[in-house]
């Protein structure tokens, strides 16, 4: 039975992740052809690229308005109700930041992020539970290659 | 002085019209990538196309164009990361069992002469930690984590005794929870939110850093037993 | 004429820069020659980097670069040394069975 | 709601009855498997279980899912028997039963 | 379109943000399994199993060292909290996160058997959870694209479905087929060999389930056939 | 403006045509090549990434790719000593 | 009537009918093949007998776990009767149910340690990649009635007319799911004779009983399902005949076929699944 046989194939382990491989591309191969439609009502939509430093801002591209500590910056997240203090993250400089802010208009992607700024608004605030996930998933692959390095890679003369 | 637009009402035109652009581009990076894999007998060569399958996701995703968009990216990136470095690790030691045990133990020493190897480690470790600080978070903390990794690798002849490593990992897990109590804070009680912040940007800093460290014990193979 | 040499700006020098490293890192053959046209090729992001302004991301590119240079090399040679030594290993046993 | 606690109240007596059938009939009979014998007080109470169930309308007096619920512990008591026994008893009393439920309803 | 027609009413949300979890009694269910099997996993002891000696009398007992069984009790109770989190989180993106979280894991309890034939069923689990990081992070952005928003629960007041939220949505559940839908065939791979250790090989079974399960619900929910 | 296409088209050009020659470039079957080839679609990321104007993310990627290719090189390397036919 | 009374009686209700429609089974199987067979009641009794038996536990298990593994199928047909015929709830939950169940399945057999149980499961795997995309055939019922909720699908039957003769290839789908559940079907691989009871070889007494315990309220739940949603509200003694008359139908068929070999199986289950999901598509976008 020919159609046995190619279940078997299927079933050593080597031919699945190419299998899987050439599926994913043929459905790939489809996305040539749906017509693609992007809704421009975007949560967190951002200036024109490059418009901000053209206009020599100081915190380009992540000025978002806001006082730091009195004044929230503008976020449109989804779901405002949720978030007390939204807006406060962006809208926060520390010191430091005020005074390269004074200083240079080149340096604004540090200042933005060094604690504050629109994109720690984001991971730690709004999204703060991606971040956990993201840096669990960080730790449990350290979790298993460490363990595999330890145990196996290692310490092979003590089996 | 501030700039005159910051948070548009709908998604600039300019990324609209990249938007296809920029998905087609990634599906067709992605294409070539899965392709490629599919005809690969060879394990390790899947492993290292792997990462241009990843490149493609990533320019799927950044190509919607937001904030939102670039906060998705990193945590994409940071997965393909933690997914290389598992996988990797598990290819060698299946390797090596497969070799039994005759194979020898320790790699090979590097006999490198290079001036650059013994002056430039320190130098680009203590800038990248230092700037790395200064950025703190997930970027801060790949970036001073790559500078210790750095200087880590290239100091193949210093040995580094078995117990950095549960004091490394040790670390990074307390850091772990110092971002949790963070996140926590922020929900809990809102009005100490620049703590919460404080604790979670350096949380996930000294987090990622030591993290990205251990690479570099890793790297070592070996371990001096005491 | 000065069209044409407004066309000489960062951007598309870099751009130039980049395709000319590109082309490169495929076309050579050994790989020393590829980690010297990558730098090439990582020259021209920084140079891109630059035209967009972003001066703090040039600068840790900057940083950056040269170390994955320096591991590119790190590996490369080691891995000569071991093909290197694999080749003698194997050109000993030749010669015994001669 | 009550439609399910009479469904459960004929449930149990379908199954009591069945035991006790099982009982009953290990005790009455100690051959395994006999062919054509019927047994009289078994069919005696097939009739009566197979009409209690089909015709209760009949009987007015008693709330219908007393008299249905004596019928499934009768009816179950031939149909529980050890195997082999209680079946021509069951389908004689099925088909009194039904041959008066058709009188009953369909010429009436 | 309502929510409470897919998975029953809904009970109650947790807000983070804009990250919500909502349980509706479908979701509810799936929480509280996968939570007790956690549960369960982290107070079990492996089974044991005997085999005949060759050529004696006497049985063998095959056992899970005392390192090993920790390492894979630990994975497995993280990977059942991220089933348990996939099955009430109502956004996209973060779901795509768990799955990830998911995959991971059980590539590390596979992989912790010390066998060549498991640990290259690991390997190979693992590259497909890295070719699957595409269409999974990929179909979630381009639903993001298509609809400017990643929670289920705004995504589900949309009345239409464009084509790219159902090509995304495609995407989407292939990429979660390739991080945990896999994995069971894997898994089984450790269980032909007679691998002690099926408390942890259960979870991987179970996560990928209802994973798959809860992808349904969220595939219908982007994609309203009416 | 016309800057961003120029990035945005560079880095386009670049990742395909980096990926076209890490699959089926000169010399790939040596796995150190196909790595060294990997950065070239990786840079074109990183223009793609300029040009949306995501230096964060930009940042990053530019530290996890250099971690990246650690990675693999050490994998290479180890493999490559003990003999391992794959 | 307050809630737990109804699931109380719901629950006594459904393993008393599933145990008398297994015994059922048993005796229409008998007679097909020109034995004598068990009285109906047989399972019932063997539940019960299990329950009074003295339990003994495989020194080999892994101890809590294999105890709690067969509380937990109760506890988790207990809740599919709660969302079945007591709440009317969602079928999307019955579906996370019988995925949970096939882990159970799964496990209940690697726990205990023992060379038949572990082939079980791995047999229990590979059904479970056959079954769940029959159990699928849930969607197609969606994309029909537009809910998912059973008390919206019975309304909508009322209104529309039975989804068996709508939608026939769905119900034919889920008929060889139900198929592949009862004892002795072809695709009954889990359970086959050739490793000796499967996933239930080591367990005894106690163990055992909530099994079979479990297994009669799945069957009920089962059929239950089947009947409403494809054939629409009924009556008690409505559902009574409709589960007899498909009790006794699914025993015509295990009566006359061998068991299948676990990839002739799978393979069969899976491409009736294909032609089921395909079909139906097909006959809802005509």
């Amino acid at each position: 039975m020919k159609l046995g046989r190619i279940w078997n194939t299927l079933a050593n382990p080597k031919r699945i992740p190419r299998f899987y491989s050439v599926i994913v591309g043929l459905v790939l191969i489809a996305g040539f052809i749906v017509p693609m439609a992007y809704d421009n009502h975007q949560l967190y939509p951002r200036p024109t690229p490059q418009l901000q430093i053209d206009e020599q801002d100081p915190f380009a591209p992540y000025d978002r308005g806001g006082a730091p500590l009195t004044e929230p910056g503008i976020v449109k997240s989804q779901y405002p109700q949720f978030a007390a203090k939204q807006g406060y993250v962006t809208g926060y400089l520390s010191p430091i930041s005020i005074l390269v802010s004074n200083t240079t208009l080149y340096f604004g992607t540090s200042i933005y992020s060094s604690p504050g700024g629109l994109i720690d608004e984001i991971l730690y605030y709004s999204r703060g539970f991606d971040t956990v996930l993201e840096s669990s998933i960080l730790m449990m692959a350290f979790v298993v290659a460490s363990w595999v390095a330890l145990n196996f890679t290692m310490k092979r003369k003590e089996d | 002085m501030t700039a005159t637009v910051l948070v548009p009402n709908v998604v600039s035109p300019v990324v609209v019209g990249l938007f296809l652009p920029a998905v087609f581009t990634g599906i067709t990076v992605g294409l070539i990538g899965l392709l490629a894999i599919s005809y690969q007998k060879n394990d390790l060569h899947a492993l290292i196309l792997t990462d241009i399958v990843g490149i493609g996701m990533l320019i799927i995703v950044a190509s919607v164009g937001t904030d939102l968009a670039e906060s998705l990216v990193l945590p994409g990136l940071v997965v393909e990361l933690a997914e290389i470095m598992a996988i990797s690790e598990i290819l060698m030691s299946r390797e090596i069992r497969k070799q039994g045990k005759s194979v020898e133990l320790f790699p090979l020493p590097l006999n490198l002469d290079m001036e650059v190897l013994t002056t430039a480690p320190v130098f680009f470790a203590v800038i990248l930690v230092a700037y790395g600080a200064f950025l703190s978070g997930f970027t801060g903390g790949a970036i001073a984590g790559g500078g210790i990794l750095f200087y880590v690798i290239s100091r193949i002849a210093r040995g580094v005794p078995s117990n950095t490593w549960e004091g490394l990992a040790g670390a990074s897990g307390i850091a772990w929870c110092l971002w949790l109590v963070g996140f926590l804070i922020f929900f809990v009680a809102p009005d100490y939110w620049l703590l919460a912040l404080f604790l979670s940007a350096f949380g996930v800093f000294i987090k990622v850093t030591f993290k990205a460290s251990l690479v570099g014990v890793m790297g070592r193979e070996e371990f001096k037993k005491e | 004429m000065s069209s044409i040499l407004d066309l000489i700006t960062i951007t598309n020098v870099s751009a130039v820069v980049l395709v000319i490293g590109t082309l490169g890192v495929i076309a050579l053959p050994k790989p020393i020659d590829k980690v010297i046209m990558l730098s090439i090729l990582q020259g021209g992001l920084i140079g891109t980097i630059v035209a967009a302004k972003y001066l703090d991301v040039a600068m840790a590119a900057a940083i950056f670069d040269p170390i994955a240079t320096v591991i590119f090399l790190i590996g490369i040679i080691k891995i000569d040394e071991i093909r290197k030594k694999k080749e003698k290993e194997k050109a000993g046993e030749e010669g015994i069975l001669a | 709601m009550y439609d399910q606690i009479f469904y459960l109240l004929y449930i149990l007596s379908f199954v009591i009855g069945s035991i006790a059938g099982l009982v009953f009939s290990y005790k009455k009979y100690t051959e395994p498997f006999i062919t054509r014998n019927i047994d009289l007080i078994a069919l005696i109470l097939a009739i009566i279980g197979w009409m209690l169930v089909l015709n209760y309308p009949l009987i007015s007096i008693i709330p219908s899912f007393v008299t249905i619920a004596i019928g499934v512990f009768l009816i179950a008591i031939v149909i529980g028997m050890r195997p082999g026994y209680g079946r021509y008893e069951t389908i004689i009393g099925f088909a009194l039963a039904g041959l008066i439920w058709i009188l009953r309803t369909v010429i009436l | 379109m309502d929510i409470s027609i897919l998975g029953g009413p809904i009970l109650g949300i947790i807000p983070l943000g804009d990250i919500v979890l909502y349980f509706t009694p479908f979701n509810l269910f799936m929480f509280a399994a996968a939570l007790a099997f956690t549960a369960l996993i982290a107070i079990s002891s492996t089974e044991s199993q005997v085999e005949a000696e060759f050529g004696t009398l006497k049985n063998r007992e095959v056992k899970v060292d005392k390192a090993e069984f920790k390492l894979r009790r630990f994975l497995a109770i993280v990977c059942g909290l991220a089933t348990a989190g996939a099955m009430v989180t109502g956004d996209l993106f973060d779901f795509t996160l768990f799955v990830t979280l998911i995959g991971i894991v059980n590539i590390g309890i596979v992989a912790a058997v010390k066998e060549i034939d498991v640990l290259d069923a690991a390997f190979q689990y693992g590259l497909i959870a890295m070719i699957g990081t595409l269409p999974l992070f990929g179909g979630a952005a381009l639903v993001l694209a298509a609809t400017g928003t990643i929670s289920l629960l705004q995504i589900v007041q949309i009345p239409y479905t464009t084509s790219l939220m159902a090509f995304g949505s495609i995407l989407f559940f292939l990429g979660v087929a390739g991080e945990t839908g896999v994995a069971p065939f894997f898994a089984t791979k450790a269980e032909m060999f007679r691998t002690p250790g099926s408390p942890f090989l259960l979870i991987i079974h179970l996560s990928s389930l209802l994973v798959i399960v809860r992808t349904i619900e969220i595939l219908l929910i982007i994609n309203k056939p009416f | 403006m016309l800057d961003i296409y120029t990035w945005f088209y560079t880095g386009v050009a670049l990742v395909i045509i980096g990926s076209i020659g890490t699959v089926i470039g000169p010399g790939v079957n040596d796995p150190i090549i196909r790595t060294l080839n990997t950065e070239i679609p990786a840079i074109g990321l990183s223009l793609i990434l300029l040009t949306y104007n995501s230096t964060i993310a930009l940042l990053t990627y530019i530290a996890a790719t250099t971690i990246i290719s650690m990675i693999l090189l050490r994998a290479i390397v180890r493999l490559e000593e003990l003999g391992a036919e794959l | 009537m307050n809630l737990m009374a109804n699931i109380l009686l719901n629950v006594i209700i459904s393993f008393l009918v599933g145990s008398v429609l297994l015994g059922l089974q048993r005796k229409v199987m008998a007679r097909i093949q020109m034995r004598p067979g068990p009285p109906i009641i047989q399972h019932l009794l063997h539940t019960f007998k299990f329950f009074l038996k003295e339990s003994a536990f495989p020194k080999t298990a892994a101890m809590p776990f294999y105890i709690a593994i067969t509380a937990m199928l109760c506890v988790i047909w207990v809740a599919a009767v709660i969302v079945g015929p007591v709440t009317e709830g969602s079928l999307l939950l019955f579906f996370a149910i019988y995925a949970i169940h096939k882990i159970v399945e799964h496990n209940a057999g690697s726990s205990s340690g023992s060379p038949y149980g572990k082939l079980s499961c791995v047999r229990a795997v590979f059904s479970a990649a056959a079954e769940v995309p029959l159990f699928a055939v849930l969607i197609i019922i969606y994309l029909k009635t537009g809910t998912m909720i059973l008390s919206n699908i019975v309304t909508y039957q009322n209104q529309h007319g039975a989804l068996l003769l709508s939608i026939p290839l769905a119900a034919l789908m889920f008929f060889v799911l139900i198929l592949s559940k009862s004892p002795y079907s072809p695709f009954a691989i889990t359970k086959g004779k050739d490793i000796v009871s499967g996933y239930e070889t080591e367990h005894f007494g106690l163990l055992r009983g909530y099994l079979m315990f479990s297994e009669s309220i799945a069957w009920y739940m089962l059929l239950w399902i089947f009947l409403t949603v494809f054939i629409g509200g009924l009556n008690p003694v409505g559902y009574l005949i409709g589960m007899v008359v498909i009790t006794a139908f699914v025993a015509f068929i295990n009566a006359l076929t061998p068991i299948l070999n676990p990839n002739h199986s799978v393979m069969t289950q899976v491409t009736l699944a294909f032609i089921g999901i395909v079909g139906s598509v097909i006959l809802l976008l005509y």
